[in-house]
């Protein structure tokens, strides 16, 4: 299976431990990624807050090279840029934009491969092929399964499982033998965006969500985007200083758990490279 | 533009009562400004709307005429729009033939509720008509385009080999009594045999064009008693139509069949049929198998391709050579009504007077009786003394209902008719 | 030639501030067969129609047109002033110069002309009217009530009170629909069973009520004053002929534990059973999805315990027929599905309520189930989760409601009512409870309905907060509710014990297609259409039906009886008499120049046009011709257009009318 | 001593009428197959040969199809008549067959015997006919047996004999048609002739006594059963002047019409009772040749017919004057 590939910013940086793990464990499944050439910031968090044809234009461009490139199918890993290349195949159902757009990024942009996030990606491989190549079973694991803002919203935009109540990720999670909780939090917002600017509000939410996690018995929490990862890993340590309290709750890529199932290391995963990492 | 600044146009609206004359009421409740120009005139429904209205409007000297009604589904009378709007499908065919230009005449489905949507179409309504000023083109003349005329050919009369069996069949049909009458082709043209002996007058040639299930409808054929009538295999389709309308009844005639020869007309040029289907008896031997497919004609395709206001003036010239003499519904086997619309006088819907316009709404009118009825005989064209080639508007509102609705008339005795019928799938891109 | 009045309007400053009424007068008057033309300020006004009447007679009119506002709003008005100046009503036009004029344009001199044309058109038209007589329809003097809730039982009542059959349907195995499940009803905190059950025994004993439950409307067929019913009775496996409803058979059931369709959910039933003790006809039936008899041959205790012997387990449907003249749509509501997937794609649900995922967060009805002293905890408020009583319950509003983002745009109405109610029960019931409540707004517009609010808040305590709740989370044994308080201005969390949801109502299921078979009229959430939203309310576009209850929009109990009351009242006076008297604007078609190629018999949508028989005195065929049923057509005049020798017209608008209309534009 | 002119002049000339605002009126080809009569654009229009006559005729310059009468408005209760009384432009007829100049006597009859048509005379005084005598005739044509042929001078103004070469021979038969031509012309010894006329088909007088003693004979039914009752045979007629009078409301500008109108039609005598005396199509075909033969003749003494063959020419089903003669006189 070739799918075409769109790493965004995150995946070359802050979170190139997430590539790793995709690479390694999709790599057994023999998926081959083929990310698509010279591909541009998708403008997810800057962009629509300051033009909107800007903020259509900068994933066009992504979603118009994959097309000439001939993928069918573009992997972004991260919901962010999923979630802006779904934008624009809604917004060139409207002829007018799609000429327009393509004018502007200078590509045909038809709006046509079809735009998967990670969970999708493991849909598309199959739970069954899943089940059948699993080496270890993660009978010891536990997880929370936690989709955050983006993966399911906005709802008309993405078309993705239950805004409200999903299940997706579970649903793979089982297929490698490990347990799963039903909690509570599992599409609240980690504040991601407020890394930067207001910690507290990230601190106070990263804690809720933590702490519901471990309340209803989790003993990690699984994630599919890097921002998450971000704020409930690295942020961890902050957290448990800042409401006293020691959480230790690994946070999992859903793909470090597919590896770990297919009898990867935490080494070729980069698991080991987390902030939060097994006692 | 200046045209705009002093042309108002005069836009004649045939609206529903239940739907799109509520809206505009509702317009007036909101207080939703929009041009004056327009005079609404109320109907129950959609389906009250006669095409010949909209031809009136525009002899009044409407520069467009607005028609609306009730959503599909919304109509007061369940179905009236649907009827409606089938009918505006095959009447739009035939403007669009004529050359009318058909951005004068807007259809819209407006409803009680939508008083904004009211305002918004009579005013893009009334400001396209006013940018396309007022309609000269209609009934314009002067420009003398011209669109190839069909090949009449009227050959020495050369017989066919079947002529001597139809002569014997005919003369035993009415010897044993089987029938009364035999309607059949003589020397000059169709002849009215009733006794035995004189079935010797019956020819098979190829001069035999007329149609001739035409004499059924006739009330001193009828009289007669029990005809036999000798159909070419174009000619029986009509029999299809006209029993599915209930002008006839296969007890009522014995239908004999001739596998057909050609006769030179235009019409064979694009006809498939060789052999008779329904006929009591069938004679002779076609020349040739069955075409698969038949060509629409080159006349008309050249028609089409000419610019709406060429056509239009094409159309105009054809006309004003019109007499009124009505050889073309006499000749017609579908024209069978004893009181033409023609003949009304109260009210005239038609200016009897062979007046351009008169002659323009008398022809639209004929041509649109027969949509989806008439079979292609080619009997107007051949009968006009005016030379003019009126089958061009049958065949065009023919391929209309082939390619709208899969109707092709006088080949399936068991389809539905066109008229009188809908489905929810008509299109309706063209309604606003 | 026509001797026309036009009378213009100034309908106060409505008319007369755009258009110049003393210019339109003058100019009127000078137009073919006008013979006397004027205007006044208020034409609708007594003095006004007096004016008209005085003209008719003084003036010989032939002919009168009223050029005021639309014909929807006073044709019938000035029909019958000329009626009453002996003028024949048919012989009245009206000119619409105020919604299509003077209330669109603001140039005076462009609507003065306007105006003009528009007149000189309605003369026209004028000239060529014809006086019509009404035509007169004999009437089967039985009326139909479709639905068997307080709305149907109280049409019923009234039309058999008043001395006609009257024949109901109820889809239930029995009448009483939502109002015999509520526990109270407000603002009033009355047993609602306790003043229903009454009503149903009623309708149960009386002689002139033909009651068919458990069965459905199949067909409609007829015309007013004349429809032909078809009703299908649902195998219910139960002869009500034979049966006692003594019992013992779903007492000897063994299969108890079915979901109670009746309790929402919150109770058992077996699988031959009665909803609800006080059901009318108390007479079981059987769920053939359940009864181990029907599904594998099994079981049959009941028949053998049976000694009426009235179970019959060889049923089936049947199909019976019923004339009557008129019919009462009450079909009544069901509540907007909470649950994440939705039929509509526009209801996207409300997941983040967590509604069909928490046990304890339950509708407006299961509520009303869990607080009835006949439900399923025989009063007692139990959490259907563990049982537990629930010491904090929060109430949401508007679940569904008012929401166009994934619900209705439209306000249920009565959520508001029965929220405070709720809270008011629920303390009643537990009294060191709390009640909370998430709201948009208060509409308590009705009698005795703030005051009723007032007393949830400011005696029972329930707490308000004005603002929507985000999303509901279970967290030990807690139901996280996290809203805001728009008025506070912060958010809340409540940790509460169950969670009530008022979701929004919403026509009954099926309704379209009852709709489809009346051939009467819907909106776009299926509410039934009435003729006029003010002055004809319980009417249908369609002559002989009538609607009655939240069928027609979301109504409380006081309103839904009210309209059935004035929809029985309406048929009344329909069945008052032998025959009634329709209008006239019908179809005609000329036999003489008919060709009798029946496409108009094709295209009546009604069915209205017969192919008939033209003959001597003597009875010798002369011809084939179409003709009109003058009982079934509903003037569409779609046959007129489809006529090729045009021998059918329309009355009221004929050809003549029509094209003179058009011609006045020449 | 004769005069002749070329076809070269007359088309010059018909382009120098024409340009002096006079209408010009004469055979022109409409469609590969049909010629007819009708106003001409220029000289050029003009067709002089290779035809056998129009399928129409003449008559309609005069007689027009559709001719307004007057119009008229209605104020209030009160209906004002706006005359017709255009003064009509000088209308030159050129290349008329005898056939059709030979009919406007007989129409001259019709619209002056008892009252004086003033729209026909204003046309008729306005008009000169210049005929082109025939060089062919076919199997429809039959002057002959209506007591007129091929060279038949009669209701021409001047008439032109073919001399071959493009040139024709000049005969004025009234001062109308010698101021048309006054100068125009070469003199010469040569003169042309017309060709001898087709071979009697019928006996008129036979046909008019058969018509006069038969009236209820079967062979009406018989023969007539065929006629599919159109208006071609009249309207192409050059005699034939049976009109109606119609109202054309406001859409055709309020005005009461002349128009033609045919014996054929079925609602020819139709009365509005309903009442039709003649109900079927036999009575109506009897009733044309009657008319031909003996009405007309009996009141002005002249057969109404100039055996031009235009009603069988253009009979969608065969029929026509020629073919019913001929069978009444030969069975």
């Amino acid at each position: 299976m070739n799918i075409g590939y769109y790493p965004g910013c995150a995946l070359h940086g802050s979170s190139n431990d997430y590539e790793q793990s995709l690479r390694a464990c999709l790599g057994v499944l023999d998926v081959q990624l083929g990310e698509i050439k010279d591909w541009i910031c998708c403008g997810a968090t800057a962009a629509h807050s300051l033009n909107h044809k800007l903020s259509l234009a900068l994933p066009a461009r992504n979603l118009a090279v994959a097309e000439r490139d001939g993928f069918k199918e573009l992997f972004a890993p991260c919901p962010l840029c999923s979630m802006q290349l779904l934008k624009v195949k809604k917004a060139v159902g409207d002829e007018r934009v799609r000429k327009e757009l393509s004018e502007i990024v200078e590509a045909e942009v038809r709006g046509e491969s079809e735009v998967l996030n990670l969970i999708q990606l493991f849909e598309k491989v199959g739970a069954e092929r899943l089940k059948s190549a699993v080496k270890a079973p993660l009978g010891s694991i536990t997880g929370a399964c936690y989709y955050g803002c983006l993966l399911t919203r906005p709802p008309d935009v993405v078309h993705f499982d239950d805004f409200e109540q999903p299940s997706s990720m579970e649903a793979i999670v089982a297929a490698l033998g490990a347990k799963t909780v039903e909690w509570n939090y599992k599409t609240e917002c980690c504040g991601a965006g407020m890394t930067m600017s207001n910690e507290d509000v990230v601190l106070e939410l990263a804690n809720k969500i933590l702490s519901n996690a471990a309340e209803h018995g989790a003993n990690c929490l699984v994630v599919a985007c890097p921002m998450c990862h971000v704020n409930l890993d690295m942020k961890q340590a902050a957290v448990e200083r800042r409401f006293g309290k020691k959480l230790g709750m690994v946070v999992y890529y859903l793909s470090d758990l597919v590896g770990l199932a297919l009898g990867l290391s935490a080494e070729q995963l980069g698991i080991n490279r987390h902030f939060v990492t097994q006692a | 533009m200046s045209k705009a600044q002093e042309f108002e146009p005069k836009i004649v609206a045939y609206v529903c009562n239940w739907c799109t004359y509520l809206g505009a009421d509702l317009a007036g409740t909101a207080r939703l400004e929009y041009p004056p120009n327009v005079r609404i005139i109320r109907l129950p429904c959609t389906g009250r709307i006669d095409f010949n209205l909209i031809i009136k409007a525009l002899e009044v000297g409407a520069d467009g005429v607005l028609v609306s009604g009730c959503h599909p589904g919304d109509c007061h009378y369940t179905a009236g729009n649907y009827h409606a709007r089938r009918r505006w499908i095959l009447f739009r065919e035939l403007l669009d033939t004529l050359g009318v230009d058909l951005r004068r005449i807007e259809f819209s489905w407006i409803s009680a509720a939508e008083g904004r949507k009211w305002q918004q179409v009579v005013t893009e309504f009334t400001d396209q008509t006013r940018e396309l000023g007022p309609y000269k083109e209609l009934y314009a003349t002067g420009l003398f385009p011209d669109v190839p005329a069909p090949e009449t050919a009227s050959p020495e009369a050369k017989s066919f080999a079947a002529e001597s069996e139809l002569r014997e069949v005919c003369h035993k049909l009415l010897a044993e009594g089987t029938v009364k009458v035999v309607i059949g082709y003589g020397a000059r043209g169709p002849v009215v045999v009733t006794r035995p002996e004189d079935a010797e007058r019956l020819v098979w040639n190829n001069r035999c064009f007329s149609n001739l299930t035409a004499y059924l409808k006739r009330k001193e054929i009828k009289a007669l008693g029990k005809a036999a009538v000798i159909v070419k295999p174009c000619d029986e389709k009509s029999l299809v139509e006209l029993e599915k309308e209930a002008q006839f009844e296969r007890k009522d005639a014995h239908v004999v069949g001739m596998a057909c020869e050609g006769v030179g007309q235009p019409k064979c040029a694009h006809c498939i049929a060789r052999m008779p289907r329904f006929a009591d008896v069938t004679l002779g031997v076609a020349a040739g198998p069955e075409p698969q497919s038949s060509a629409s004609p080159d006349r008309f395709a050249a028609l089409m391709a000419m610019p709406p206001a060429e056509r239009m003036a094409f159309w105009t010239e054809e006309f004003n050579r019109c007499v009124k003499c009505y050889a073309c519904r006499q000749v017609c086997p579908m024209c069978y009504c004893e009181r033409c619309i023609v003949d009304k006088n109260r009210p005239i819907a038609i200016d009897p007077a062979p007046s351009t316009k008169g002659n323009f709404a008398w022809q639209i009118a004929r041509a649109f009786h027969l949509a989806g009825r008439c079979v292609g005989c080619g009997e107007c064209s051949r009968a006009c003394p005016a030379g003019i080639d009126l089958a061009l508007l049958n065949i065009s509102l023919h391929i209309a209902a082939q390619r709208n609705f899969g109707y092709e008339a006088g080949a399936d005795p068991k389809a539905e008719p066109v008229i009188g019928a809908y489905t929810l799938q008509d299109r309706e891109e063209f309604i606003l | 030639m026509s001797r026309i009045g036009v009378f213009t309007c100034w309908c106060g400053e409505n008319i007369a501030r755009t258009v110049d009424v003393d210019e339109v007068a003058k100019r009127v008057a000078e137009l073919p067969g006008v013979r006397c033309s004027l205007n006044y300020k208020y034409m609708c006004s007594d003095p006004g129609q007096a004016i008209v009447r005085e003209k008719i007679a003084s003036e010989k009119l032939d002919g009168v047109v009223v050029a005021s506002c639309s014909p929807h709003m006073h044709l019938k008005t000035f029909r019958k002033a000329a009626q009453a100046a002996g003028l024949n009503p048919y012989l009245v036009e009206m000119a619409n110069i105020r919604e299509q004029c003077s209330w669109v344009h603001h140039d005076r001199a462009q609507a003065t002309a306007k105006a003009i044309e528009i007149i000189r058109l309605s003369v026209e038209k004028a000239r060529n009217d014809a006086a019509l007589q009404p035509i007169r329809v004999p009437v089967t003097r039985r009326a139909l009530v479709i639905g068997g809730g307080v709305a149907g039982i109280q049409a019923a009542l009234d039309i058999a009170d008043a001395g006609h059959e009257v024949v109901m349907v109820e889809r239930e195995p029995s009448i009483g629909g939502k109002m015999a499940g509520l526990s109270e009803t407000f603002p009033t905190l009355d047993c609602s069973q306790c003043i229903l059950t009454p009503r149903m025994v009623e309708v149960g004993q009386h002689p002139r009520i033909k009651l068919y439950s458990y069965s459905e409307v199949e067909k409609v067929e007829g015309f007013i004053g004349n429809f032909k019913i078809t009703i299908r009775q649902k195998a219910r496996y139960v002869d009500i002929s034979k049966c006692t409803g003594c019992g013992e058979c779903w007492n000897i059931c063994p299969l108890k534990r079915n979901l109670s369709e009746f309790d929402y959910g919150m109770g058992m039933r077996p699988a031959i059973y009665i909803p609800f003790p006080q059901a009318v006809p108390a007479r079981p039936v059987i769920d053939k999805s359940q009864c181990a008899k029907l599904i594998r041959n099994g079981c049959g205790l009941c028949e053998k315990k049976c000694k009426a012997e009235a179970i019959n387990f060889k049923d089936e449907d049947r199909l019976v027929e019923e004339a009557v003249g008129a019919v009462v749509v009450a079909t009544g509501y069901k509540l907007y599905s909470i649950a994440k997937s939705q039929p509509k794609a526009t209801l996207a649900g409300y997941g983040e309520y967590g509604y069909g995922k928490y046990k304890d967060v339950i509708d407006s009805l299961q509520f009303e189930r869990l607080v009835s002293a006949s439900g399923p905890t025989g009063g007692v408020l139990k959490r259907p989760s563990d049982g537990a009583i629930p010491k904090s319950v929060v109430f949401i509003s508007c679940v569904g409601s008012r929401d166009n983002a994934k619900g209705l745009p439209y306000c249920s109405k009565i959520c508001c009512m029965y929220t405070a109610k709720h809270t008011m029960l629920y303390k009643h019931k537990v009294h060191d409870g709390q009640a909370h409540v998430f709201y948009m707004d208060i509409r308590a517009g009705g009698k005795g309905y703030e005051e009723f609010v007032r007393r949830a808040i400011e005696q029972d305590g329930a707490r308000y907060y004005r603002g929507r709740v985000s999303k509901i989370t279970q967290e030990g044994g807690k139901l996280v509710v996290r809203g805001a308080d728009t008025l506070a201005g912060m958010p809340v969390t409540i940790e509460a014990d169950m969670v009530v949801l008022a979701a929004a109502m919403r026509p009954a299921d099926g309704i379209e297609e009852l709709a489809q078979k009346l051939n009467i009229g819907y909106d776009e959430f299926g509410f039934l259409l009435e003729s006029h939203p003010k002055l004809r309310p319980v009417e249908t576009n369609t002559g002989g039906i009538f609607i009655a209850g939240a069928c027609h929009s979301p109504k409380d109990i006081p309103e839904a009886v009210a309209q059935a009351s004035a929809a029985a009242s309406k048929v009344q006076v329909m069945l008052a008499a032998d025959e009634l008297t329709r209008e006239p604007e019908i179809a005609a078609i000329n036999e003489q120049t008919c060709a009798a190629c029946f496409t108009c018999v094709r295209t009546c949508p009604y069915h209205a046009i017969e192919r008939a028989e033209v003959r001597t005195p003597r009875g010798a065929f002369i011809k084939n011709t179409a003709r009109v049923n003058p009982g079934l057509c509903m003037g569409c005049g779609t046959c007129v257009s489809v006529c090729p020798s045009k021998s059918a017209d329309l009355l009221g608008f004929t050809d003549q009318q029509v094209y003179a209309e058009v011609e006045s534009l020449a | 001593m004769s005069e002749i002119i070329s076809q070269s002049a007359l088309r010059a000339l018909a382009a120098e009428w024409i340009a002096g605002g006079k209408s010009v009126a004469g055979p022109a080809r409409v469609k590969p197959d049909l010629v007819l009569y009708r106003a001409l654009r220029s000289g050029d229009d003009l067709l002089l040969e290779g035809f056998q006559r129009p399928s129409n005729s003449i008559k309609e310059f005069l007689f027009p199809k559709a001719e307004k009468l007057y119009g008229y408005k209605i104020h209030g209760n009160s209906i004002e008549l706006i005359e017709n009384d255009s003064p009509e432009p000088a209308q030159v007829i050129i290349a008329a067959r005898p056939c059709d100049a030979a009919a406007l006597p007989i129409l001259d009859h019709v619209f002056n015997w008892d009252f004086h048509d003033e729209f026909y005379d204003r046309r008729r005084a306005a008009t000169t006919v210049v005929t082109l005598a025939c060089s062919a005739h076919d199997e429809n044509c039959f002057c002959t047996s209506v007591e007129l042929d091929p060279g038949s001078e009669r209701g021409s103004d001047a008439i032109l004999f073919e001399l071959g070469e493009g040139q024709y021979e000049l005969r004025c038969a009234t001062e109308k048609g010698r101021a048309l031509f006054d100068g125009k012309t070469e003199k010469s010894e040569r003169t042309g002739k017309a060709i001898p006329g087709p071979e009697k088909k019928f006996d008129a007088q036979a046909v008019r006594a058969f018509v006069t003693t038969h009236f209820e004979d079967p062979f009406w039914k018989e023969h007539a059963l065929t006629c599919i009752g159109c208006g071609t045979c009249a309207f192409s007629c050059p005699a034939c002047h049976c009109f109606d009078i119609v109202d054309a409301g406001p859409a055709a500008g309020n005005a009461r019409v002349k128009t033609w109108d045919s014996c054929q039609f079925s609602t020819f005598t139709a009365h509005a009772s309903g009442h039709n005396p003649r109900p079927v199509q036999p009575a109506r075909q009897r009733q044309r040749i009657l008319h031909k033969f003996a009405i007309y003749p009996e009141k002005f003494g002249e057969i109404l017919c100039t055996g031009c063959g235009n009603c069988t020419r253009n009979c969608p089903v065969g029929l026509g004057v020629l073919s019913v003669a001929s069978e009444i006189n030969h069975g």
